[in-house]
This record gives structure tokens, C-alpha cells and sequence, in this order.
């Protein structure tokens, strides 16, 4: 299975039945497709619109019909929009149950780094900083590593998004949860062994007393 | 209100004004006004935005014509020329958190002074801001965002010049008209008035300055 | 003619086309009657609505559509309604061209105090504290005195509104205007004498050298 | 989001809770809401809302049958027995500017740990608070408020819950919906999802716990 497809499983599992939630750009936006069935969660987007549904049909698009990323997107019978103050106030007043996010960097307190490498890349913000402070579950969904460089470091060099740490790490290799004593490795994907996660984590992992297989 | 043609725009704006430019990735953005400030090369804007969106869409065709000399934006990570133009120094760049942004232009037109936010505490945000503790819990003090125009798009507009805002396309939009001196808005059509419902208006016409139809040269 | 009316007739010929108005219980709400032909304002209620019209016909009332006194009123077309954060944002920001209200009292300074009565009267302060302090000109619409008693007085002793001082006030005797040397008469009613004036007045009047007759 | 009956409400409403009640002189106010608690018996409340309205409505008849220990409220002058109560001690009430209010529910709603404003600079309001100078201009700090409870009125909902306000009906009511723990909704009927459109809706059913339809027992 492609590893992108393996961590938007398993976030997937996370949703509880009538959550509102917000999915970032890249891979938290393929969690969508693997929602179990039973659950109906709504989709937030930060452009201003609850009960965001799946891409139209081609030749269904409407221009005032866009999602973060600015594609495309449909609204499902219920949906609601609003202006960017509102937008934010579900997601800074807490009334956002999950949002899932890509990182660049999480450390072992929990830190989330995610929108900007010095001197290199500065894509902005955007609304991830609000999106981490204030929603009840920060879900970090990226590949383990960046080209073979550890994501999951001993403590973030990039800017941070946010000094509220984030709750569930998931890779395609690993469920990981920090925790006060450090990041508690909860779940390993089938076949990878402890050592190989230690291996591509730059950061000390606790073993937890409940390991278990990540299934999907 | 008055109803203004693209050309009567140029005889309005000023090459070195601040802006609130409406749109989220050009969603809700006037593209007929932006058209006409490339076409008569009005610049060394100041664009307060949401982003600089992509280098052929809405904000970012400003940028690519450096027309822009600062923006107040939470993200330009679509739009490769304005990473570019920032790294080289030739665009002045501030970085706002969107809910930041959101609420500080909103604070600006509902006549706030600030807002305090747990947004951006404990980063780079926080920087050179003043910082104050309510209930063990610190939040930022964040001020208001003004401008001398607001360009904004609208759906419809009423002969009063109300307007109605469609899906994504609100966005920032009412919070410009809110925030600006003078209110630009780009309008897909003019209804009667009387023809859009007391709810449906987001943006009351004693507000808006000037409406701009769009196609209407 | 009654003094109310009076009060009323001479505030409404400060409307201009296209403001935007508040207009407070009482006197203020007769305003509304006497507009000059020609201008067109917007009437807003702080209870959330622009494009307030009169009251309706006998059996047209809607339970739903009052004004900020718990009268029934209407919409005319082209009327908005929003929220009371919306509401005082239109107020509080600066784009509530004139507010009309009631005083019990207005002093040297132009300062007003219009919502409570120290161990008397304590109705609350609404929304003039906001009303007061946001609105572009403030007009204060009373009778010039209350049983005898001069509501215009050198310095209010009843709590403040708020720290901005008035811009006119206008009786059914006369018309004054705060300014930086105190209060200036600029208008006396039709057969009354600066003497009537000044003797139902507590504070000194500055008499203006443009003194003219109150028109209606 | 629940569909409850009167009944139910007084298994979920404790005595000696705190409501956030929406309404402005009883307009938009849950009068069955209001009628449960009266026939329950459900008192010592702490009440947020704009006003007590009338004596014989609204909030007003809350106050009539003893049930409000501390009001937070703008206005009392239209119920001469919330200030006969207040006189003699036995209602506290605290009184906030109508837009101060507004933005303190809105605060709680949204995140802000407060905001800055004008309104009551100078004068009692002032007393006991926080002042800021911001660019030469003082401001008061006020502060978000909070409830276990929001009881509002809306004109219609959908079987996700979702909420649309009718014209002056509106005013409190969906900035309380995102203040409180519990948000207990009066709606005159309940339509099928996906029948209002998206711009009529105010509030999302997503954080709406309980609708209760007028008229069902």
C-alpha cells in the first residue's frame, strides 16, 4: 500500500460520528476518502464553509465553491458558509473536534513545526497556527521521513506553529503519542520492526506497554 | 454609493495606496478591478490580503507585476514569485496568522482597539507584540488593520448597494468593507431593491462607496 | 405647537441624504416623521437591522420585527438584519453617521448623562454607551428642562455616558452646540428670549455671534 | 444534536445554572423554554442576556417568578420589578454596555481571551478594569463570558441542527450559540437537511446539543 494511503487509513480511524473537522492540504486531505463506515463527520475548510463535500464532476465546478487549497469542492446537502472571522472562531473557540495536519518537524514534547524552513522556504502560516492552538485534536499525518531525514526530532529547529503540543503522530511506519515523560510509540506498522522506527527517529521513542499493530 | 465604470477607477486609486484586497487562493477576489490596476499600472501597493494566491490568479498577477511593494497576508506558498521578490527584497512580506488576520481587520471596522489571541504564543509571532495574562492563560494583544481602500468581491449588489456574498467567496470580503476609508465592490450583477432578502445581505449599502459591474467598461 | 414635535421637526433637518441614523426611545423616535423631502436615510436599530421602517397596519405586525424599544416596525426594501456583535459594530466603528437620544442631563463639556438616576433610577445603559462613544455626531433631543429642572447644568453629577461630549443638543427652546469654550446658544426658538433661555439653564451659554431663529 | 421535549429539559437544566438567553426586549427570547422553567421551578439562575424585557415576557417572567439570582444584562428599564429586586437585594445585577456584551459572548465564542473598547472609558463601566493605550486612544479590557447554558430562538432548523434566525429575532442568539457548554435551541419548525440554503444558516448543528420544537410536549 502506498504510504500516503497507509497514515489517511489510519487517521481516518481517529473521526468519531458528528466531529467537525479540518484537513490541511497534501495528505490530511486523502483522510476523506477512508472515513469508516457509520461515521458521518463534517468538513470544515477554512475559506469559510461547513459540510464541505467530495471534488464535482467535471463540468459541475462553480468558481464560489472552493476548498483551502483552492479546488474545487462541493456542498453536501447542510452545508453552511460564512466569512473568515467566523471561520476562525469555530476553529480558535474550540469547536473544532480534529484537525490533521502535515508537518516538517515534531518534536518530543509534542511541538509542531509546519510553515516555514529559514532561508529556504517560507510558504506562511496560513491557518495552521489558529488550527493548532484551538482545535480539541491535533493530528500530525506525514511520511516518517523527508527524504530519509528524521521528521520526529529530540526538539524542533524550525519556527514553531504552535507552543500547544499536538496529540497523535501518524506515519506510515507508526502511531505515536506524546506524552509528559516523551513520545510514546503506541502502534507499528505491520512487518516494521521497533528498531527500524527507532532508526529513521531522530528523537528517543518510550515503547508503550500496549503496543500493537497498526491496522487499517 | 455611486455605480463607476474600470476606467473611472484609475481616477480613484492612487499608485502607492493600501489595500484590503478580498479573495482566499483567488476565490472571491475582483479580478475586473485587479485587471484594470495591472492595465493602468497602478502601483507600490500595500495589499493587506489573505494570500498572494497563484502567479496567474487574482492577487499574485499583482505580484508578478510588481505592482506591489508590501503585503499583509497569512500565506504565499502558491505563489512563487512572491517568495521570490521577498527573498530578493523586493517586496516587503508580513506574515499574519489567517484567524490573526481575520480578526484584526474585523477589530478595525467594529471600532475595537485590539484583541487578545492564544494564537502565534510562544513563536516568531509574538515578537515585538505585548503580551498579557488573563486567567493563567497568555494571550497576544493584537491591533487593527486599516486601509484606504477595500476592493472586494461580491455575488450581487441592490441598487442601495447591499451585497451578497456567495459559498467561499465571502471569505474576508465583509470584514474589508467593514475596515477600509473607501469600499470598492466588484459585482456579478445589480439586482432591485427589494430583491434580496434581509438576511441574505452580508454588507449594507451605506457602507459601500463604489460598485463596479462586472463586464461594464 | 407641542414641544416635542418642536425637538423633533428642528433634529430632523440635520439628516442628511444617505446617513446612516439611530434614533433612541422618546423624542428621538419622532424624528422619523419629520424628514425633509429629498433626503433618504438609513435607520438602524441597535436590536439588528438597517432599513427600519414604520410601524405596520393593524394585523401586519410580525413578532419577529421590532425595534430596539419592543415596537413592532418594518422593513422597507433594501433593509439588512444582523446580529447584536454586528449591530455595535456598525455603531462602535465609526459608520453610524447621527445617533439621536434622550438625556437627563448634558453639561459645560458637552458630557451626557442619560442611563441612571443614583438611587432612584437605574433603567441601564443599553447600548447609549456605545451609541455615544461610536456614532460620527451625537445629538441630544430633550426638553430643556425636566419639571423645572435644568437638565442643561454646569457639571452632570448623574453617571456618564461616555467621555465624548455631544455635538448638539436641541430643545424646544433652542438649539446649542458644545465647543471648546463652553456651550454656544446658536438658535432660539420662535418668541422666546435668551433671558428664558439662560434662566432654564444651569450652565453658562455662550451666545453666538451667528445667534438666529430656530426654523422648522 | 438531540430533538428533546419540555419535559426532558428539566433532566438537563440544573437549578442554580448559568443561561446565556437570547432575545432583545423578548424578540428572538425561547418563551417555552422560559414557560418550563416557571412550571419546573428551575431558579437560582445566573442569567446573560440583552435586557429582562417586560414583566409579563421574556426574561421578564423569569424574573416575576424569582428564578434569577444574578443578572448580567445592559438594560433593566423596561421591568420595574427587576429593579424592585435589584433595590432591595434580591437580584444581584451587573450592567454591561449592550456592545460591550455582545462582544464579550461573541470573545467566549470564538477564543479571544478579550478585547478592547471604548465604550465606557471614563465612567463606572471603567471601574475595576484593565485600561490600555493604544495609539494615543485608551481602551477598556473586557472579557469573554461564559455559560453551562445557552437558551435560544431560532425560526427554523434542519434535522442536522443547523439554525436560521429571522430579522430583529436574531440579535443575541448565535453569538450565544457559540459561548455556551449546552446550547439548547426553540425552533418554530424543523426542515429537511439541505432545504436551507447555505447562506441562511447562522448557526451550524455542529454545535448545537438539543432542539426542542414549539409546540411539542
Amino acid at each position: 500500500m502506498d504510504p500516503r494511503e497507509v497514515i489517511a487509513r489510519r487517521v481516518a480511524k481517529e473521526l468519531k460520528d458528528g466531529d467537525l473537522v479540518n484537513l490541511g492540504i497534501g495528505i490530511p486531505t486523502l483522510v476523506a476518502n477512508y472515513i469508516p463506515s457509520g461515521v458521518n463527520v463534517f468538513f470544515q475548510s477554512e475559506n469559510g464553509i461547513i459540510g464541505m463535500g467530495p471534488e464535482p464532476l467535471e463540468g459541475m465546478e462553480n468558481p464560489d465553491m472552493t476548498n483551502a487549497g483552492g479546488m474545487f469542492v462541493t456542498a453536501l446537502p447542510g452545508a453552511m458558509a460564512f466569512d473568515s472571522a467566523m471561520s476562525f472562531g469555530f476553529i480558535r473557540g474550540g469547536h473544532l473536534d480534529i484537525t490533521v495536519l502535515g508537518a516538517l518537524q515534531v518534536d518530543e514534547k509534542g511541538m509542531l513545526a509546519n510553515w516555514m524552513i529559514p532561508g529556504k522556504m517560507i510558504p506562511g502560516m496560513g491557518g495552521a497556527m489558529d488550527l493548532v492552538t484551538g482545535a480539541k485534536k491535533v493530528i500530525v499525518a506525514m511520511t516518517h521521513t523527508g527524504k530519509g531525514t528524521p521528521k520526529i526530532v529530540r526538539k524542533c529547529n524550525f519556527p514553531l506553529t504552535s507552543i500547544r503540543p499536538v496529540d497523535l503522530i501518524v506515519t506510515e511506519l507508526a502511531v505515536i503519542e506524546p506524552g509528559p515523560e516523551g513520545l510514546v510509540l503506541k502502534e507499528v506498522a505491520p512487518n516494521v520492526s521497533i528498531e527500524e522506527i527507532q532508526k529513521s527517529t531522530d528523537a528517543r521513542l518510550i515503547i508503550s506497554d500496549r503496543l500493537c499493530e497498526m491496522t487499517l | 454609493m455611486k455605480t463607476i465604470t474600470r476606467k473611472e477607477l484609475t481616477e480613484i486609486i492612487r499608485p502607492g495606496s493600501s489595500a484590503m484586497i478580498g479573495g482566499f487562493l483567488g476565490c472571491g477576489t475582483p479580478d475586473e478591478i485587479i485587471d484594470e490596476l495591472i492595465v493602468s499600472r497602478i502601483g507600490g501597493l500595500t495589499v493587506i490580503a489573505n494570500d498572494t494566491a497563484f502567479p496567474d490568479r487574482g492577487i499574485g498577477r499583482l505580484v508578478v507585476n510588481r505592482l506591489v511593494s508590501r503585503a499583509i497576508v497569512s500565506h504565499i506558498g502558491t505563489n512563487p514569485e512572491t517568495q521570490r521578490q521577498m527573498i530578493e527584497g523586493e517586496i516587503e512580506v508580513e506574515l499574519v496568522p489567517q484567524g490573526t488576520l481575520a480578526e484584526r481587520v474585523r477589530a478595525r471596522g467594529v471600532g475595537l482597539g485590539g484583541i487578545l489571541t492564544p494564537t502565534g504564543v510562544g513563536t516568531v509571532v509574538e515578537e515585538g507584540k505585548e503580551t498579557l495574562v488573563v486567567g493563567e492563560q497568555k494571550y497576544l494583544l493584537e491591533l487593527p488593520i486599516s486601509a484606504e481602500f477595500a476592493f472586494i468581491k461580491a455575488k450581487r449588489a441592490d441598487y442601495c448597494g447591499n451585497l451578497s456574498y456567495s459559498l467561499t467567496a465571502r471569505n474576508f470580503n465583509p470584514l474589508m468593507a467593514m475596515a477600509a476609508e473607501c469600499v470598492i465592490a466588484e459585482v456579478e450583477e445589480v439586482v432591485p431593491v427589494g430583491s434580496i432578502s434581509p438576511e441574505e445581505i452580508h454588507t449594507p449599502g451605506v457602507i459601500v462607496d463604489y460598485i463596479l459591474v462586472r463586464g461594464c467598461r
